[in-house]
């Protein structure tokens, strides 16, 4: 598809955006918009796939310059590979989207706030993608930050999402302003802001090794590495579910696209010590993001903080990719790019899925917080059947695509040994123990999530009465479900549609997929190791259905109903299962007592007392404490400080006038 | 007298003449014909008539332009100010008309006021203009004078004691700077007399311009000293600032407005004029660090000041501040591109300020108060006034799609370049500047809805114009405007 | 003619050496009266560099400035002040802000300060160095005189004793059009008037023309 | 002709390990039984007890779910094909490479990952105790895992069970420190996830410090009993993963005779017989450990195998 098109759509979407704004109160509007974003992103998808198969067959990317931005530059526009890959990602969630808010956009309470800024967000995303000049990606990029602040402003009556808000669009001008300085320092300072140019002229060392350090910020502010992640967990639950989503499942990844084309694309050969720190910090990233999502207990926040985790292992395999790159080790790269890319994918669908289960539970049931759900999978089955199955993708269960990602990297980092820097020799496995580490935290933060809110008995009436979400959710969350089996048990054609990506990257790519047998997954060699999604399936399925068969056929099929047995105890009261808090706490005490300084005190009340005994739980953000406190406490005393100039009365102001003109005479008289 | 004597000596009958005889004869008129005929009913429109002439006068200049004269000239620098200025005096001009209604329905002015009000608004436009015609540094200073002592008696306008202490503040540090302006003049008077024989060319900035090499550079020093500090107090740059808040505070909006979007731009204009005659001598002191001090020093203390506001004119007055700092710092670093940035930054804060000051200006009517805590919830109960504060709010924050986004984008870019650690400076005060607004912006606009609600007619024009303006200037500007400010930049070294 | 330089130079250096020495009068007194006598004599030495300069340089227009100074600054402003300062009954408001032997010796550092900055200039004419060095000089003194008034009255005669530097400063500029010094008196003119109004004001709304009275009406009190 | 004979092996291999799975059991039973100076019963109980449970009906939480039925199925089929994966009796079975080292530890989170669920289905406290302990230890034995698997890859250059078993079989390995710690951390890893002392206590019931046990406790009749066949299989795969790493020897070689064949045949049982004494062994001379002190249990095995891992790295770089 012409790029000229792409951007066509592109622009009908961001022109959507005001042209509803008069109507947006009809209660048509969200209808017919959200058509209309579904249709346009499917189109866009489209264009996606065929660009990326134009990439396979080598066709040089496409180039559009309007006359538009920087005077002097225009506004680029490029559909490369890399490009291509992530308006799939971009668009593949973006349909999803609109298609679960056709149904989910009838229970808005204010669709004057969403309609209008929705459409400006995917055009803004997809913007991103496309820029080919410093001045239209940060545009499109700070564009995209705006109208998510508006989403995430929709609901502006509850104070905690004015403080998201706030917290939001800081970080946001953050990022923007560190890639500013980015590109001012690859553009050789701003002279040429061209990428074309930006590419072809690689800076000095000494240079890159700034870039590198500026771009890592900026792009983490808007990704949500540790420590920068801290708005991340605040604004992405406080939007309307199908925009959680794409925050979540797409905007962090319209991030890592940022830092994968100025790492790979635009900034020179790499040296093996920037590998090391992205390396580091996604590891940091992925082990904190998931004990923070351990420690929640509303089901939003749980998630966004699962995306931080999720951002940390796409950072550990872009780490590990520079690292390989750095000491010429092309399949190593190349393997780590592919597990970083694919993982974005994966993690851009399984994660827009469950902040859809999410939505449908509070749409369901009004409620977030997981202590007052429960027994779900009995009033909305579909709906619990979908978040199974993202929680199990998520948790790097076989055969979901979920895993597949984690397998690549923890591959990537089993080569990893032939490296020669021994800093990269002791970090690596360290690294992969976090992996490990964080994997196994995952499936056990989402047993709970799914097991507090799903499974054992209702906690609330609302829980209780929870109905099926409505025909347009329940599509969407499937075709999701649909996509991450299909990613899981057909990984090669993944890996084979990616090869053109990671070649324009790294100049490797993985062995081709499609010519082993069987269908089989193979990371270096196969002799090495190898992984067939497909034939696990099958074989799962057939010796499960073994199992079913031979039980009933050789002894009884008989069920009785009873009480639960609970080793005797008398029918007890919902108040008694598990919370999410009760949960954690064996996790809680082996690892937050040291990261979160968690501390609980029980108030016990002395026999006779009629007062409940109390367990009062305590958690600090070392982050927040550490790195936010201080800097929000300067700039307070300072303002403070400086303030006081407003009680000068006129003549203290002439004075300083004065003052001020004598230093510049003085200077003047010692200059010459 | 001098600027009429100066005119009928002009030049001698093409569009580009006649349009500069509109522009200077037109505003002094009305003005003269307000004063003396009493017609408050077509005050206001009189006024707007009167504006939109000039302003349709500054649209012939951008295609023709009349021949150079030692008093007058227009060149790439000032005709696309002098269209700036008029617009903006136009849209405030019918933002007052509705303004001063409304003031004088409540009581706060009486008729004769009201008429007086237009009539200085008039002579101040025809300041302005001067200003920005003058080719004789002599006339930019008169001009500049008279403009400060129109604004003197404007802010002063409602007689309320805090409204003569903002007056009598701006009066007592106008003068001072306008005298360091004076004898700032007369010292580049001196070095060029020197140079270029005595007599009025050595007055004319196109000549000074021509012959600055052969100058003698303490001279220029020196005078340029007293120049940053007399048109930087216009300028409201730290520490020559102390009249601008309260000024902005207390006098009426639309003037608020045309101080912020104009005077200040104005003066910041004549700075730059000098600085291209500096420029032009390779043997003075480079002028670049004093700008980069101030602009750095105005921006960082207006910024700390936007956490402590209480009143909301004065908080935008301390956010026009920390503009002007940014502009100045940017051409303090110099070099064509930061140039152009700053160039192109003064042009689109004075269109987002002044949009946002007719918000405000309706607000402070609709609720009937300036302090901040009193304002809350406009989204609900003012969409229009509420949402288009935020969008002025957000773009004059420096945020897509509004055109300080470009330049602040090309400040950066550019600065970084030559100063990098100054610009991560001028980074985190972007950042804790945003802060500030935005925790202000969270309470008036996303807050809970409370506090009086009066009636307020009079149209919404202006703001949506001047929001439009620069929505489209974000998007792409005009090749002239671009080639001009090119040409300046080089010029500015 | 030689001669005549030196004897031009000799009694330039000796008025406008005069001015400063006015200045740092104006500088010590705290009584209004004495002040806008004093006020009335700057002008009065203004007057006559100006004629001097006039008939050296025979340029006419300087004639009418010093003119313009003789009418405006050494009589008809003063007789203003004074008429102001007795409706005000203000006769005997005493106050500076800083000793006056600190002032003094500021005072004394700033003309040193003026002197240095433009000594560059002296190797190319004495004339312009003397001339723009003393104008500054007085310049500077009035800002200062400006700065340790409390009383608005002080600060006005600070006021006129820059604009009299400006003069004096315009005065040894050769051939300057008469536009600078038209401009200058037409400055001082408006700003009295206007000073007058806000005196007026002042005067109907708080029983003293102290400036400081005002600062509590700043809006924006912390 | 070839791939019949391919599939039947394969097909044989899962009905190996689901025929010696119950045995190891009744193996290990009965040797501590001997141990603890009792009679015990027969190494076949096991069996029967499965069969008796089998035969029994279901009783079933009136607040049960879906998810709860199917769990047991779910979980006996991942643990079995797991088992089914890891070389028995011969390397290079024809699925063999259909899963390395890092997709069976997947495999037995899977089913982890359902047995926890549907301990918190019926919403009972027992329910809740068990799973989020397992979850707990869980948690720090998949990395301690990793780094064991590390250490192998390192030595043998593959993460296929095959290759590695094929690797130590053939090449000269040599008596390195780091298959030692490898060896002790292995075992501490599968002590842990099999829930065996001195971690869990299998044989208990009703004590607050169970896990696995609190876990299952709402299931009954063949539920139960596939579920008790399935930890039967687990505790096998983690054997037969010891034995076809650090014993591979006897095993039958890729496209081997029919004869060597037969001697893998005869020797695994032997092996996992032998492995399954030596647990009881164990078991019998330690005592159970407080819940928390599994922590330093489990974070001993992580060192273990992260030291194993860096002494490789010194001994290859010399």
């Amino acid at each position: 598809m012409p790029l000229p098109l792409v951007l066509c759509l592109i622009l009908a979407m961001l022109a959507a955006g005001p042209l509803v704004t008069p109507v947006a109160g009809r209660s048509w509007a969200g209808g017919a918009l959200y058509g209309l974003c579904l249709a346009v992103s499917g189109l866009l998808l489209v264009a996606g796939l065929l660009g990326l198969a134009a990439a396979g067959a080598g066709t040089a990317p496409q180039l559009v310059r309007l006359p538009l931005g920087v005077p002097w530059i225009g506004a680029g526009f490029r559909l490369d590979g890399l490009s291509a890959f992530f308006l799939i990602v971009v668009n593949f969630a973006a349909a999803a989207a609109s298609l679960f808010a056709l149904g989910y956009g009838r229970h808005e309470l204010a669709p004057r706030r969403v309609l209008p800024f929705y459409p400006v967000f995917l055009a803004g995303m997809n913007l991103v993608v496309l820029a080919n000049d410093a001045y239209s990606f940060l545009f499109s990029w700070e564009l995209m930050s705006v109208a998510s602040w508006f989403l995430v402003m929709a609901h502006n009556h509850d104070p905690a999402n004015r403080r998201a808000g706030y917290v939001y669009l800081i970080m946001a001008a953050l990022s923007t302003q560190m890639l500013l300085v980015t590109f001012g320092l690859l553009s050789d300072f701003g002279s040429h802001l061209d990428f074309e140019a930006i590419r072809t002229a690689h800076p000095p060392v000494e240079i890159a090794r700034l870039v590198v350090l500026a771009a890592v910020i900026g792009v983490g502010a808007k990704a949500g590495l540790v420590p920068l992640h801290v708005w991340l967990p605040l604004a992405h639950p406080a939007a309307p579910s199908h925009v959680s989503a794409l925050m979540s499942g797409v905007m962090t990844k319209v991030a890592i696209y940022g830092l994968v084309r100025i790492l790979f694309d635009l900034l020179g050969p790499p040296e093996w010590t920037w590998g090391a720190g992205i390396l580091f910090i996604g590891g940091v990233t992925a082990v904190m993001g998931v004990l923070y999502a351990l420690m929640q207990h509303d089901l939003k926040r749980l998630l966004a903080y699962h995306t931080v985790e999720n951002i940390g292992i796409i950072a550990i395999g872009i780490g590990l990719a520079l690292a390989f790159r750095a000491n010429g080790f092309g399949l190593g790269a190349a393997l780590a790019l592919t597990a970083a890319l694919f993982h974005v994918l994966n993690h851009s669908l399984f994660k827009s899925l469950l902040f859809f289960g999410a939505g449908a539970v509070l749409t369901a049931t009004g409620k977030r917080d997981l202590d007052h759900l429960g027994g779900l999978i009995r009033g909305m089955p579909i709906t619990a059947f979908c978040f199974l199955m993202g929680s199990a993708a998520i948790s790097a269960l076989p055969p979901l695509n979920g895993f597949v990602s984690e397998w690549l990297a923890l591959q990537a980092i089993l080569i990893s040994p032939e490296l020669p820097q021994w800093v990269l020799k002791f970090l690596v496995p360290m690294v992969g123990a976090g992996l490990a580490l964080s994997a196994a935290l995952a499936a056990a933060c989402f047993v709970k999530a799914f097991g507090i809110a799903f499974l054992g008995r209702a906690r609330t009436v609302a829980a209780e009465r929870a109905r099926e979400t409505d025909r347009c959710s329940q599509a969407a969350m499937l075709a999701l479900v649909a996509a991450c089996v299909l990613a899981g048990v057909l990984p090669g054609m993944v890996v084979d549609a990616l090869a053109p990506v990671v070649t324009l990257l790294v100049g490797f790519h993985m062995p081709t997929q499609s010519s082993e047998p069987w269908l089989t997954l193979v990371a270096t060699t196969p002799e090495r190791s190898s992984y067939n999604g497909l034939v696990l399936m099958v074989f799962i399925a057939v010796s499960a259905l073994v199992a079913v068969y031979g039980i009933h056929g050789l002894a009884s099929r008989r069920r009785r109903r009873a009480g639960a047995w609970d080793c005797g105890y008398p029918e007890t009261s919902p108040a008694t299962q598990y919370t999410a808090a009760s949960f954690a706490q064996p996790i809680r005490r082996v690892f937050a007592s040291v990261v979160f300084s968690a501390r609980e005190s029980v108030d016990m009340p002395v026999p006779g007392d009629l007062r409940p005994a109390r367990l009062t739980l305590t958690l600090r953000d070392p982050v927040w404490a550490v790195l936010y406190r201080p800097v929000v406490e300067t700039v307070d005393t300072a303002a403070g400080m400086v303030s006081r100039a407003r009680t000068l009365s006129i003549r203290q102001h002439l004075s300083l006038v004065y003052a001020v003109l004598i230093l510049l005479l003085v200077v003047l008289a010692l200059w010459q | 007298m001098t600027a009429l004597e100066a005119l009928f000596r002009a030049f001698t009958g093409d569009f580009g003449t006649a349009a500069v005889t509109v522009l200077l004869a037109g505003p002094l008129v009305t003005a003269t014909a307000m004063l003396l005929v009493p017609a408050h009913r077509v005050a206001a429109a009189l006024n707007a008539g009167s504006t939109l002439v000039s302003f349709l006068a500054a649209l012939v200049l951008l295609w023709d332009r009349p021949p150079l004269n030692i008093y007058l000239h227009v060149d790439d620098l000032n005709v696309a100010m002098i269209a700036l200025t008029t617009f903006i005096s136009f849209t405030s001009s019918l933002f007052s008309g509705g303004y001063v209604e409304h003031e004088r329905r409540t009581g706060r002015i009486n008729r004769r006021t009201g008429q007086f009000y237009h009539a200085m608004y008039q002579s101040l436009m025809f300041a302005l203009n001067l200003a920005l015609l003058a080719n004789n540094i002599g006339l930019m200073w008169v001009a500049i004078e008279l403009a400060t002592l129109t604004a003197v008696l404007m802010v002063g306008i409602y007689r309320t004691p805090a409204a003569l202490e903002a007056a009598w503040k701006y009066f007592i540090l106008g003068s001072v700077g306008v005298a360091l302006a004076l004898f700032g003049t007369i010292l580049v008077y001196f070095a060029a007399a020197s140079a270029v024989g005595d007599g009025m060319e050595a007055m004319a900035w196109t000549v000074l311009i021509t012959h600055a090499g052969w100058f003698d550079p303490t001279l220029l020093d020196i005078a340029f000293v007293f120049l940053l500090l007399g048109y930087g107090t216009k300028a409201g740059l730290v520490p020559m600032h102390a009249w601008l808040p309260d000024a902005h505070a207390e006098g009426p909006t639309p003037i608020t407005a045309v101080l912020s979007g104009l005077l200040i731009n104005v003066s910041l204009y004549l700075i730059l004029r000098f600085k291209m005659v500096l420029a032009a001598n390779p043997h003075v002191l480079p002028p670049g660090p004093l700008m980069v001090g101030l602009g750095l020093l105005s921006m960082l203390f207006a910024i700390l000041m936007l956490y402590r506001q209480r009143d909301i004119k004065r908080l935008f007055a301390y956010s026009s501040i920390e503009h002007m700092g940014i502009a100045a710092f940017a051409f303090g670093i110099g070099g064509p591109l930061a140039n152009f940035a700053g160039l192109l930054h003064m042009v689109m804060h004075s269109l987002t300020k002044s949009a946002i000051f007719f918000a405000v200006g309706h607000i402070v009517q609709v609720k009937g108060t300036q302090q901040l805590p009193a304002i809350r919830g406009l989204g609900e109960s003012h969409p229009v006034l509420g949402w288009g504060l935020a969008l002025g709010v957000l773009a004059i924050a420096g945020m897509p799609p509004f055109g300080v986004f470009m330049s602040e984008f090309l400040v950066v870019s550019a600065c970084f370049a030559r100063a990098p650690l100054l610009t991560l400076v001028l980074i985190a005060g972007l950042i804790v500047a945003l802060g500030a607004l935005l925790l202000r912006l969270n309470e008036v606009v996303f807050g809970e809805a409370g506090g009086a609600s009066l009636r307020r007619d009079g149209s919404y024009l202006p703001l949506v114009l001047h929001l439009l303006l620069v929505l489209a200037a974000g998007l792409c500007l005009p090749p002239p405007l671009v080639a001009w400010f090119q040409h300046v930049a080089a010029q500015l070294g | 003619m030689p001669v005549a330089h030196g004897l031009a130079f000799d009694v330039a250096h000796m008025l406008a050496g005069g001015m400063v020495t006015v200045s740092f009068m104006l500088l010590f007194q705290d009584r209004l009266f004495a002040l806008i006598q004093f006020i009335a004599l700057h002008a009065l030495v203004l007057t006559l560099a100006l004629g001097w300069q006039a008939w050296l340089q025979d340029a006419e227009h300087l004639y009418a400035a010093a003119a313009l100074a003789l009418v405006f600054k050494a009589t008809l402003i003063p007789w203003v002040l004074h008429r102001l300062v007795r409706r005000l009954r203000i006769e005997r408001a005493v106050e500076t802000v800083v000793g006056a032997g600190m002032t003094m010796l500021f005072g004394i550092c700033l003309v040193g300060l003026a002197v240095v900055v433009m000594l560059p200039l002296a190797a190319k004419s004495p004339l312009m160095w003397e001339d723009l060095s003393f104008a500054l000089a007085v310049v500077m003194l009035g800002l200062l005189i400006m700065i340790t008034r409390r009383n608005a009255v002080g600060q006005i005669i600070g006021f006129l004793s820059v604009d009299n530097g400006m003069m004096l400063a315009a005065a040894g500029a050769h051939g300057m059009p008469f536009l600078i010094d038209l401009s200058i008196a037409f400055s001082a003119l408006v700003a009295l008037i206007v000073f007058g109004i806000f005196l007026s004001h002042i005067f109907k709304h708080f029983d003293s023309v102290d400036v400081h009275t005002l600062d509590r009406f700043r809006g924006d009190q912390p | 002709m070839a791939i019949i004979q391919y599939l039947l092996l394969q097909g044989f291999q899962m009905l190996l390990v689901l025929a010696v799975a119950p045995l190891l059991i009744g193996i290990v039973r009965r040797v501590k039984a001997r141990l603890l100076r009792r009679i015990g019963p027969s190494v076949f109980q096991p069996y029967r007890d499965l069969i008796r449970l089998a035969r029994k009906d279901v009783v079933v939480a009136h607040n049960a779910s879906w998810l709860f039925l199917v769990t047991p199925y779910i979980v006996f089929a991942a643990i079995w094909v797991a088992a089914a994966l890891v070389p028995t009796y011969a390397l290079g079975l024809i699925f063999s490479w259909s899963a390395d080292i890092i997709v069976i530890v997947g495999l037995l989170a899977l089913a982890r990952f359902f047995q926890a669920l549907a301990g918190l289905d019926v919403g009972t406290a027992f329910g809740g105790i068990g799973t989020s302990r397992e979850m707990m230890i869980a948690s720090l034995a998949e990395p301690a895992m990793l780094m064991i698997v590390f250490t192998l890859s390192l030595l043998a250059q593959s993460t296929q069970l095959s290759s590695i078993a094929h690797y130590m079989m053939t090449v000269q390995v040599g008596l390195r420190v780091s298959c030692g710690l490898a060896l002790m951390g292995l075992v501490m890893v599968a002590i842990a996830e099999n829930g065996r002392v001195p971690v869990d206590n299998p044989a208990t019931h009703l004590e607050l410090t169970m896990v696995h046990e609190a876990m299952i406790l709402e299931y009954s009749g063949r539920h139960l009993a596939l579920i008790e066949l399935a930890s039967a299989l687990k505790l096998t795969l983690y054997l037969s993963m010891l034995v076809c790493v650090f014993v591979p020897w006897g095993m039958a070689l890729t496209d081997a005779g029919p004869l060597a064949l037969l001697v893998g045949v005869v020797l695994y049982p032997a092996k996992i017989a032998a492995g399954g004494a030596a647990l009881a062994l164990l078991e019998v001379t330690v005592a159970k450990m407080r819940v928390f002190r599994v922590v330093d249990f489990l974070n001993f095995a992580l060192m273990l195998g992260l030291l194993a891992a860096l002494l490789l790295f010194v001994s290859r770089s010399i």
